[in-house]
């Protein structure tokens, strides 16, 4: 259902598509097709790609490989780029640090760091989230204390994604243990080669290793290294959280794995009435969910960035809602062929070879247990909606 | 693309809100609808003096010769203030259905004084074990006369023309226009207040509507306008439902606070809003499927797919707009029990939701 | 399923049926089965005729007409008569007024009030809820005002059930206007008949008249009426609202709602898989809750009257969580023909008769949403359960 | 009725719990699922010792004579502990089938091996498109072999015999003993950790178990108790994943207060409760269920009601159990996740939940 696009709109996307599927290697993107996850390789070899053609971070300021685009068009970039398969640029980059840096850093962090951002020449991680600060990340304990050119950090964050590939990481940080919660609290950006920086991978029930604790033990930290302004790091996370209204729906994943449902179901549907009556809804609430994506996107012009809006809160909610929802099905339609654990469908000769999926649905539901979690978890993304509405 | 109402769009749409807010308070709407019509002749008077009762029909029979955009927004105010008014039988059903297949003569006919407000229709094409069924079979058309029976007729209680599906003596479903004055009628409120009625043909004159032949495409076409009708309609509901619940969460008191401090009661209202954007991001692609350059199929999917969304929200945010009211919800007095009765009413009407998830998964789904 | 009950417990069962069918008239209960609601008569026939047999109040103290049964022998008699379409005896007599009379009364109150109550001789209405204290009943504002040896009461009740065919009316009233909420209210019976008592019937949204409002407006109540202590009402509320641990699960009801759209779906139910299967997962759900219900009857000897249970609170949340999915079911197995309402089945002639459930398929849907506000919200009963488990 | 556990079975309960709080603490356990068995030797003894192993057999084949009472008490325990050793294969499964369908020489030879814990059995039916039929079509077996392909056996690679499903020449499914020195197999961990295993079967020596003939009734009648034994270990399961959570939120501090005090997560829950309870309640139908006396159809339906109801309910209740922890709950040092993944596994083993429900509609339903 592309109702909710014009002619132009579906030009821009068709081409989009055009581009991705045969710029990006058919490799990495059937391996993403069959469930596997993107390696570090992926991500940088797409994200170069990507960032060769001027489509890595289309939606940073033009002098820094943006592009000036609609809200509509870097929503159809995001979509068509996940549906073609292709390893999103890499979010720590391109949607959270490069736009607080090419807003509030300096012009020589923006030199020193932009272009590398964009070309994964740097892989960034997020030292957001600890141990006792997650819904409440006003909370947090992690330090960093000025002597001379240096901060030196100490602490521990936590739950940050893909951590183990990271070069740098960017930190909020408490510089005023005085003052209250959110003040006090400064943005940093580390080096994860620095002395003192360990990482250790956490493993998660789906096998897998996608999150890290990130220690901090006397990190000496150049001052030049802080972005905007000591004690106003708040105020930068703030807008890096809220600048993205409505990737959070990941539209683009929803439909993905729908289509793969189907492909994958079969001839099975017409025989299990209940699970088709699911999966038929499920396709109903996607696509009410991208008919709000795209409303929210026709006002997003007249937001100011960094805004909130209570409807970013209902995509966040209804995106992992449904993602999850695909991910339960996908188990469905295996059945009992999802049981057994695998590395990959590979199997000793003569032994009978896993359908597709058996190896990715469990972990896909367990795993995405997190989409109503992370990002600010849906009983947060509640308590911003009732906000809104009861005006408190 | 354009997502947003036009300015004239808007405008009418604050005209009639301003209106209805006016005119129809929920206590004078009670009075209404305990009345022997059950709905206002003024009012009536008022929406054909504003152009809504010809909105989508030619300028030459009288219309405003809108879309169904238009339609769309009549049906959202109708649903905030939950109007009472034949306006779903006379104008959306029987009025589209002659603009769609009467002949030119038969147009000119009925669809001026349907806009002038002189003339109302109701379609009639349910029969006793139909179920949702469209296609006629009980329902017999043979030499200029039709019997059998209809039930549940929206409007059917105080049209003066009904539109009739029947089936021809070849087996095949017809549309006729017969006068009511020829048919018996027992009539009554529905469910929600508005009024229809069951109709018995007894040889009854009927007047083959358009050039004849199987009807069962054109009666499917101005089904789904009407389905997106009462998806924009029960938005409406749905919006107003969520008002009401946010304001009696913070003026109702217990336990010495206004009970919006529970904070299990915020996240079921913010539940609820969440049920009624999603809606109402349905009901905008229906209308988008309504623009005259889709295709039949698609549009005929994506408001079936509009409704099972604002069927399940709509039940979800009555029950809860109930719930959270507590007592005073479940009183007549009170409004917010009339709209869970509304949206409980456009829930099974023309399909319910098992026989459109079926139907839309065994056609594939929206891919 | 009866896997629960034993070989005497289900003698004892089919004893009961035997008698209720056999004993009370068939008009009534078929009027019953049909979905119709019982009239005033129809109570007081069938009580009367309970009451000859001993069969009215089997949970009184055996002096006043009670039986020594078990707890599942008095949860057996409560359903098997729900199933057999009996009206049950009014609740307010048997399960509400009479015990705390039979508890808490004087031997006076005992012999005026307890024989004529068990007869429905006496209908009794409850005046607890008031408009501004539902859920937080604590906070009622009716007063009675000592003066020589009368009350004069003054305020207002409402959500009086049946009020319009009260004789007597039992009121949580304040009587001391100092004490803080709980305390310094008593435990009054009021004549409806006295001047002042002013009934008015509340319209609900199903088309009924199933509550009042009733106002007390100087109405004078011989001293002699208060039952107990002053400023001890509270504790018999309590008592009152605690004593009936398992019968709001209203098993019965769900059952033969269960059974009727078994009846009335037929043949329907092959060609609607997803309604079948809502239909059958409610049967399910339904035997879980009856047996929740035989598990709290075995350890209800156990427990002294009156003692809150949690297990009390998930029998009222899913006895009516249940008894509404019945009800919306009961909508979808008639679909359109629910639509219109009518007072009855009866058409004009020629017309064509709707099927059986037409009347009052949309009538109960509407009028059990009342199931999870009335007798504590579904609400209150969380935050009991809440209490219990979470020990706060 | 005594719907409470008999003191000797409140015994072995209290027993076992005991044992298992010391001997099974999480990240004992969580060695154990990294080792290379995947579970404990040493606790195999243990149980042996207590009499476990031999709990529901004859006591002439060293068993305990015990019911299925007894099993369900033990698999609550389990179902607690999150054991991991081959209790459902071993005891549940193999050694009823030989003990329901073996000969006397059969059971003399098997079943006091299974109760000194020197044989570990499965069972193997499943195959590779057969989703959850019972019935075998791809195994073979003829003239004292068997050839094909198992998936999904449970405890298939360790155990040392196998109870195989197999078409025979008349395509009548039949029951198999088959040494597994004789089989080819792939092991590996499923989803909740325990062990698995495919199995090809390359013209395997087969000795058929009992007498032959149809085997499907005697497989019915075992995975019915198998599936009691589920029921009763989520319940175990779900138990423990209310208390963690119950735990964690009185614990857990954000804003200044432990979680517990928001009333939006308390509501949660209370409903976490409800499910945990009516659980409870279903897994005490099944027991009853299993009391001798009851016929086989009326068990089949009761005890696959009980397990809608169970994987319904332990869906819920570990859905939200990691909701409620957050981040922390969907660790593999945690051991919350752990539990929801061994219910998810049930949820899949032997039948799904559309299956079950879709059966017990067309069976007619519970009444």
């Amino acid at each position: 259902m592309d109702l909710g696009l014009d002619k132009d709109e579906r030009a821009f996307a068709a081409e989009l598509r055009e581009f991705f599927t045969g710029e990006v290697p058919a490799e990495i993107r059937d391996r993403l097709a069959r469930g596997e996850h993107a390696t570090r390789e992926d991500f940088v070899t797409s994200q170069r790609i990507l960032n060769a053609h001027g489509l890595a971070v289309p939606h940073w300021p033009v002098e820094w490989g943006g592009k000036d685009w609609t809200p509509v068009q870097r929503h159809l970039w995001l979509t068509e780029l996940t549906m073609a398969h292709v390893p999103p640029p890499l979010v720590f980059n391109t949607a959270m640090v490069g736009p607080v840096i090419a807003t509030f850093g300096n012009q020589e962090q923006k030199e020193r760091f932009l272009p590398a951002t964009a070309n994964l020449d740097i892989w960034w991680s997020q030292g957001f989230s600890e141990p006792n600060a997650g819904s409440d990340l006003a909370s947090l304990k992690t330090t960093a204390v000025r002597d001379g050119d240096t901060f030196v950090v100490n602490g521990q964050k936590t739950w940050t994604t893909l951590g183990q590939y990271g070069d740098w990481i960017f930190c909020l940080v408490r510089t005023d243990p005085a003052a209250q919660q959110q003040r006090g609290i400064s943005f940093l950006l580390v080096d994860m080669r620095s002395p003192g920086v360990t990482v250790r991978p956490i493993q998660l029930i789906d096998g897998g290793y996608e999150v890290n604790e990130v220690f901090f033990d006397d990190v000496q930290v150049p001052a030049e290294n802080l972005v905007g302004e000591l004690n106003a790091g708040w105020t930068y996370a703030k807008f890096l959280l809220g600048n993205e209204r409505t990737s959070n729906a990941q539209i683009g994943l929803i439909k993905n794995r729908i289509l793969r449902l189907k492909r994958l179901a079969g001839p099975l549907l017409d025989g299990e009435p209940l699970l088709r009556a699911r999966l038929t809804t499920l396709e109903v609430q996607t696509a009410a969910l991208e008919m709000s994506v795209l409303r929210l996107l026709a006002r997003e012009a007249t937001l100011p960035p960094g805004t909130p809006d209570p409807d970013s809160s209902v995509l966040k909610l209804r995106g992992s809602e449904l993602q999850q929802q695909a991910s339960e099905l996908l188990v469905d339609v295996l059945g009992p062929a999802a049981l057994a654990y695998r590395e990959s469908g590979d199997v000793p000769d003569g032994f009978p070879p896993p359908p597709e999926g058996a190896v990715d649905a469990f972990p896909t539901y367990f795993n995405w247990r997190k989409a109503s979690i992370y990002a600010g978890s849906n009983e947060v993304q509640r308590q911003i909606i009732c906000k809104a509405i009861l005006k408190f | 693309m354009d997502l947003d109402l036009t300015p004239e769009q808007r405008l009418l749409a604050e005209t009639l809100d301003d209106l209805l807010d006016k005119r129809y308070p929920p206590n004078e709407r009670l009075a209404l609808l305990r009345s022997d019509d059950g709905w206002s002749r003024a009012m009536w008077e008022q929406y054909a003096a504003l152009g809504l009762l010809g909105l989508p029909f030619a300028e030459e029979h009288g219309g405003a010769g809108m879309g169904a955009a238009e339609l769309l927004v009549v049906a959202e105010s109708f649903g905030k203030a939950l109007v009472l008014e034949p306006y779903l039988p006379t104008v959306v059903l029987g009025g589209s259905l002659v603009a769609a297949a009467g002949t030119q003569a038969q147009q000119a006919q009925v669809l001026p004084r349907v806009a002038d407000g002189s003339l109302l229709l109701a379609f009639a094409y349910a029969e006793p074990s139909s179920r949702w069924a469209l296609a006629a079979s009980g329902t017999r058309y043979a030499n200029g006369r039709i019997s059998g029976a209809k039930v549940t007729v929206i409007g059917g209680d105080r049209a003066h023309r009904l539109v009739v599906t029947a089936a021809d003596p070849s087996g095949t479903t017809g549309l006729y226009l017969v006068d009511a004055q020829g048919v018996r009628r027992d009539g009554y409120a529905m469910q929600d207040g508005l009024r229809g009625a069951d109709v018995v043909f007894d040889d009854a004159p009927a007047e083959p509507l358009g050039s004849g032949g199987d009807a069962l495409p054109v009666v499917r076409r101005v089904l789904d306008l009407a389905t997106a009708y009462l998806c924009a309609e029960a938005v409406g509901a749905m919006e107003r439902m969520l008002a009401m619940t946010v304001e009696y969460l913070k003026t109702r008191v217990q336990f010495g606070h206004p009970i919006a401090v529970f904070q299990a009661l915020q996240h079921r209202a913010a539940d609820m809003y969440v049920s009624v954007e999603q809606s109402r991001s349905m009901a905008l692609l229906a209308r988008l499927a309504l623009a005259p350059e889709q295709d039949d199929d698609a549009r005929h999917l994506a408001i079936r797919a509009a409704k099972v969304q604002i069927d399940l929200a709509s039940r979800h945010v009555s029950q809860e707009a109930i719930q959270l009211h507590g007592g005073i919800g479940m009183t007549m007095e009170y409004p917010v029990g009339h709209y869970a009765k509304r949206v409980a009413v456009i829930a099974k009407t023309f399909a319910d939701t098992d026989l459109l998830v079926t139907e839309l998964g065994a056609a594939g789904g929206l891919t």
